[in-house]
């Protein structure tokens, strides 16, 4: 696996994802300028960190989803490449709208910072093999604006598509709006392009993959990619 | 030479944080509210130039960057 | 505001600048002349309390700041501890008080910033931040909107900046209902032998101002955070400071880079009174003088003076000394981050402050006078006085235990303060081992297996009842926190908060808890290393309650010997470390159940608390214990009650002992105690060695269940304990409270 | 009836979201542009009734909780 995790000014969560990646390919991961043109000669997965890209300031991920890197980003997804938003990242890339919908307000506009159960839809993705549908994750999330928001139509094709990846459930898996923390519409906590190769999600994944420091649930997500990339 | 604009959330489109002012403006007794939405305002100074150019680079400004055409509509004035 | 050079200085002039008249005549001795209105600006920023100390400066020498892992002692941006391999920590606390109340989210933020600049000014890395907050009366009408406003504020800054904050401590109390508590702690990490400190060397060398640009930010507000609330405070508003967390994230990114490239003879935050205290600091300090031409300084509003560029607080700033020749190489860094970067003056060896403005001379001042000279005051204090020993027997026991413990754990100040810190990121940067809720958090160093244990502690009404006792028991409250984890506590930094010191009382408070501070520092080996004071916090003659915050570090060699309060299993035995004497004055049983703070606190006994805390630690990191907690706020029953919500299991437990009334027993706020749980079968040795090391040890029952169970009581569902002690902030916070 | 409040930050304050959205027009090359700052602006829907009431109603809102009149102005006006 050929990482690239991008670094826009205001960043914050891009060493946790690179040393994720390391612990979980052994490979270490670029790290790239979001004032450069080009990713790294045979990038294979381009990461979006989490964090708060130019503050937040506008709305979350407005700016850095006009950072020059983009266009690179753009064209890796459009090749089929896997680019992985996590947190801001999936933010910037419903702004750059490589994703449909928005990331509003959490309901109770309050950031929150827990960990959330998330349940996997479907585990024929190459971010998800590793998992089985109907698996309940436990992951912590840490945002303000994680409220996924989008037009009824952009939802029942989201839906109709089966891109919803994971969802906010309870810990027995049960869609319940006491466990959607942040009131995304139906619970929607990370989606998939059309192609199934952009991957954007609220949660953070990078955050539970050490056991030293505490439950591994995010690991399969690293590992399905590593299959799927030393696959290739 | 100043300008404003405009940004507010497209009609449907739900609005937590107006909501959460609506209740609180009834709640400290204010009168007569019936509904909040907020939006947002940029007042930019531009440099002296023809009101045309101008109004075409707001309108360029607010499509690429300051809207979210996805949820958000808004509306540009050159004020002097 | 545009003030001219040339203004005559009257003594509404001076009295405005916080300056009284004798110390005006002080200027006037050491210059020869009366002084311009921007030096008279510069006086007043160095000579007020929050950066002279006047006040505070002769107890403060009394703190034992010293020992073999001290690096750096009070006296620069933060303390510096050696924690071995090659490592340095750094942590300070500061207050920012007096801002917070008059814009709660803005006057948070700009405290997280300000000390999370003190920290890597020093070229330390940022790993964790704490706080410590005291508000007014739940019932006070401004308490939520304070509440809400420093804690989304505190999470703000720390959320965007990219540093976990991971415990802290909250309180109420009516005493704080004119002057809320926001003490800010950061701790950071950096190689021991890469320090950066404010002391600028060499003649002819650049000094450089970095990030943002100047505005009319909080002019004055140095003088502002030193003065007394009046009715008139409403008015102030205009010197509130925003904060730019993400400005912040690319300095401290930017200072880090430069640092390593080896371009940095000196650095210097500018916090209070920016500019001046910075630049003085710097040149003082290294027997050298400065000259600023202030036309370079960027600016960001229009037709500044020279006195507003002087005393702005605009955030995010840096001063530095370059190693000459650097200076292409170190813009470039900072043109890289988007930051303002410009040589705005040079060192000297005149020893002369000397500030330019377009050529013109705006200020000429000795620049170690500025600072040495400063005013010192050894002010008048009372002590205060000693309250009898309540005793037990007139207080009256609960309606039942179970009663009173729900009461209590539902209290705002026991309440969980989940609603808190689930506002702060306290994951990010993935070391974080042990998470807000327990008696330290715990942070991973790099990649272990060391790491931090970190806390923030103090019990104000004790401090109030008897400043003394009250400062012996902050600190060894904190000492007893981190020893819970396991962890060797390594030293602490202070903030002192109080009162007027003008009023001999206060002075009293203030004096007595810094003797308690020293004695226990001294006897748990335990030295100061940097900190913060804060006076004034008083509105209309009344004072807070005396709060002196201490932030505590200690050293896990290896975090995966850390131990953590919840039950872990059924069936294992309960054990509880040290003596019961049923202490109930100034306990929550007495402040909660019966709105009564009476009688002396409870005294510490630091040598019972060594040689307790010590037999702990060495159980935990030898693996004999499955669980610890301390027993602090609330007494035996509440420590009881938090380790089993943090689990879900529940207790079957003995009765108290005989010759204490049980609620006493109970609820009584005895010092030096831990709880302990053990495999059964493991309990028989270790009460035989507490036996040998003469320490008390009682046995208080099994973990069993999901109950508490006491002999003649009704049993306590721990399931609704939970639901009264996670429930109070959220409705009170939603206002249903 | 419907009426706007706008809020805007005094003179002075610092804006870090205005400075950064001026950088990013910049260099998203829109011309002209010298200086952003950030404002929000309320929608907000009266039940019907008079004018002047309605008025001294959006004040109170604004001076109690839209905006935060130790950093910002506000402007109340009601349209129709
Ligand atoms: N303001 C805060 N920020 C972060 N964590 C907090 C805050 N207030 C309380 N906590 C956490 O809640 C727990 C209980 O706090 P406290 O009762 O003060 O602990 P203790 O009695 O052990 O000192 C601790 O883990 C503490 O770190
Ligand atoms: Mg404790």
């Amino acid at each position: 696996m050929k990482a690239a995790v991008v670094l826009f000014p205001g960043s914050n969560r891009e060493g946790d994802v690179a040393s994720a990646i390391k612990r979980i390919s052994g490979k270490a991961a670029n790290i790239v300028w979001h004032a450069d043109s080009e990713l790294p000669a045979n990038t294979d997965l381009v990461v979006l960190p989490g964090g708060f890209s130019y503050g937040d300031y506008l709305r979350c991920g407005a700016i850095a989803a006009r950072a020059p890197i983009m266009n690179a980003v753009r064209a890796h997804a459009e090749r089929g490449g896997l680019v992985l938003g996590i947190c801001n990242g999936f933010q910037i890339l419903c702004e750059a709208q490589l994703l449909p919908g928005v990331l509003q307000r959490n309901a109770q506009l309050r950031f929150m910072c827990r960990e959330v159960y998330l349940r996997v839809e479907r585990s024929d993705t190459p971010y998800s093999r590793r998992y089985n549908a109907g698996d309940v994750l436990k992951i912590p999330v840490a945002h303000g604006e994680g409220n996924y928001t989008a037009d009824d139509e952009t939802i029942k094709r989201l839906e109709g598509d089966g891109r919803v990846l994971f969802r906010y459930v309870s810990p027995e898996g049960k869609l319940d709006p006491k466990w959607n923390h942040n009131g995304a519409t139906n619970a929607i906590a990370g989606i998939l392009s059309e192609k199934l190769n952009v991957l954007g999600l609220m949660p953070h994944p990078e955050n539970h993959v050490d056991p030293m420091i505490g439950p591994t649930d995010g690991r399969g997500l690293f590992e399905s990619i590593n299959t799927v990339l030393e696959a290739a | 030479m100043k300008a404003r604009v405009t940004v507010t959330l497209k009609n449907g489109v739900l609005d937590p944080q107006g909501k959460a002012i609506e209740g609180a403006l009834k709640s400290l007794g204010i009168e007569g509210v019936e509904s909040v939405r907020q939006g947002k305002v940029f007042e930019i100074e531009l440099s002296a130039g023809d009101r045309v150019k101008a109004e075409a680079a707001l309108k360029a400004a607010a499509d690429k960057l300051l809207a979210n055409t996805v949820v958000e509509n808004y509306r540009v004035e050159v004020l002097s | 505001m545009n003030i001219s050079n040339t203004v005559k200085i009257t003594p509404e002039l001076v009295a405005e600048h916080g300056l009284k008249p004798d110390e005006y005549e002080r200027i006037l001795k050491l210059i020869g002349r009366e002084p311009s209105i921007t030096e008279l600006g510069i006086f007043s920023a160095m000579w007020n309390e929050h950066c002279s100390y006047k006040s505070s400066k002769v107890h403060l020498k009394t703190l034992p700041v010293t020992g073999p892992i001290v690096i750096q002692g009070p006296g620069e941006n933060a303390g510096v501890i050696d924690i071995g391999d090659g490592l340095a920590c750094v942590f300070k606390m500061e207050s920012h008080n007096h801002p917070s109340f008059i814009e709660p989210y803005q006057g948070a933020t700009t405290g997280v910033g300000g000390i999370l600049r003190d920290v890597f000014t020093m070229g330390a890395r940022p790993i964790a931040c704490l706080n410590a907050l005291r508000f007014g009366s739940p019932d006070h009408p401004r308490t939520r909107h304070l509440v809400s406003g420093v804690v989304a504020g505190i999470g703000g800054y720390g959320n965007s900046f990219g540093v976990p904050t991971v415990a802290g401590s909250v309180g109420f109390h009516s005493r704080y209902d004119g002057n809320i508590l926001v003490n800010a702690m950061a701790v950071g990490i950096a190689d021991a032998d890469k320090i950066f400190y404010a002391k600028a060397t060499g003649v002819g060398l650049p000094v450089v101002y970095l990030g943002s640009k100047t505005g009319r930010d909080g002019i004055h507000g140095a003088t502002m955070a030193s003065a007394e609330f009046g009715e008139g405070a409403e008015e102030k508003r205009p010197t509130v400071q925003v904060g730019d967390p993400f400005a912040e994230k690319l300095l401290l990114e930017a200072c880090l880079e430069i640092m390593a490239k080896d371009c940095v003879v000196a650095i210097q935050d500018m916090g209070a009174a920016g500019l001046t205290c910075s630049a003085v600091e710097m040149g003082a300090k290294g027997d050298l003088g400065i000259t600023l031409d202030l036309e370079k300084v960027p600016v960001r509003e229009e037709a500044m003076t020279a006195y507003e560029m002087m005393l702005s607080e605009s955030q995010e700033r840096m001063l530095m000394v370059l190693k000459p020749g650097k200076e292409a190489e170190a813009e470039a860094i900072f043109k890289k981050w988007g930051l303002d970067f410009a040589i705005v003056g040079y060192t000297t060896d005149t020893l002369r402050f000397l500030i330019r403005h377009n050529g013109e001379e705006m200020a000429d001042l000795p620049i170690k006078e500025l600072g040495d000279q400063a005013p010192e005051y050894n002010r008048p204090f009372t002590e205060s006085p000693k309250l009898p020993v309540l005793d037990a027997a007139s207080v009256p026991a609960p309606t039942s235990l179970g009663d009173a413990l729900g009461k209590l754990v539902g209290s705002p100040d026991l309440c969980s303060k989940r609603w808190v810190w689930e506002q702060y990121d306290h994951l990010i940067l993935n070391n974080t081992v042990q998470r807000p809720g327990g008696d330290a958090a715990v942070v991973r160093v790099q990649d272990g297996p060391k790491a931090l244990a970190l806390c923030t502690d103090v019990t104000p009404r004790y401090c109030e009842a008897d400043p003394f006792e009250g400062g012996k028991q902050a600190v060894a409250e904190c000492w007893r926190n981190l020893t819970a984890v396991g962890s060797t506590p390594l030293a602490i930094t202070d903030n002192l908060n109080f009162g007027n010191p003008e009023r001999p009382e206060i002075m009293g408070q203030f004096v007595g808890c810094i003797r308690g501070i020293k004695e226990a520092c001294l006897a748990l080996n335990f030295p100061v290393v940097s900190g913060n004071v804060s006076l004034y916090n008083e509105t209309q003659g009344r004072g807070i309650l005396p709060t002196p915050t201490i932030g505590g570090v200690g050293l896990l060699k290896n975090f995966e010997q850390s131990a953590t309060l919840a039950f872990k299993a059924s069936g294992e035995a309960i054990l509880l470390i040290g003596e019961t004497r049923g202490h109930l004055g100034q306990s929550a049983y007495l402040a909660t159940l019966f709105g009564r703070e009476e009688g002396a606190p409870p005294p510490v006994d630091l040598t019972a608390e060594k040689r307790h805390g010590d037999f702990v630690r060495d159980l935990i990191a030898k693996g004999r214990v499955t669980a610890v907690h301390d027993c602090s706020d609330g007494g035996l029953l509440v420590a009881l009650a938090e380790m089993a919500m943090a689990s879900g299991i529940g207790a079957k437990l003995e009765a108290a002992p005989s010759g204490l009334p049980a609620h006493a027993f109970w609820f009584g706020e005895d010092q030096a105690r831990y709880v302990l749980t053990v495999p059964a079968a493991a309990a028989p040795e270790i009460e035989s060695a507490a036996k040998a090391a003469g320490i008390p040890a009682l046995r208080l029952g099994v973990t069993a269940g999901e109950q508490l169970t006491l002999p003649g009581e009704n049993p306590i569902s721990v399931a609704e304990l939970k639901q009264r002690h996670e429930s109070w902030l959220p409705d009170y916070m939603a206002g249903n409270g």
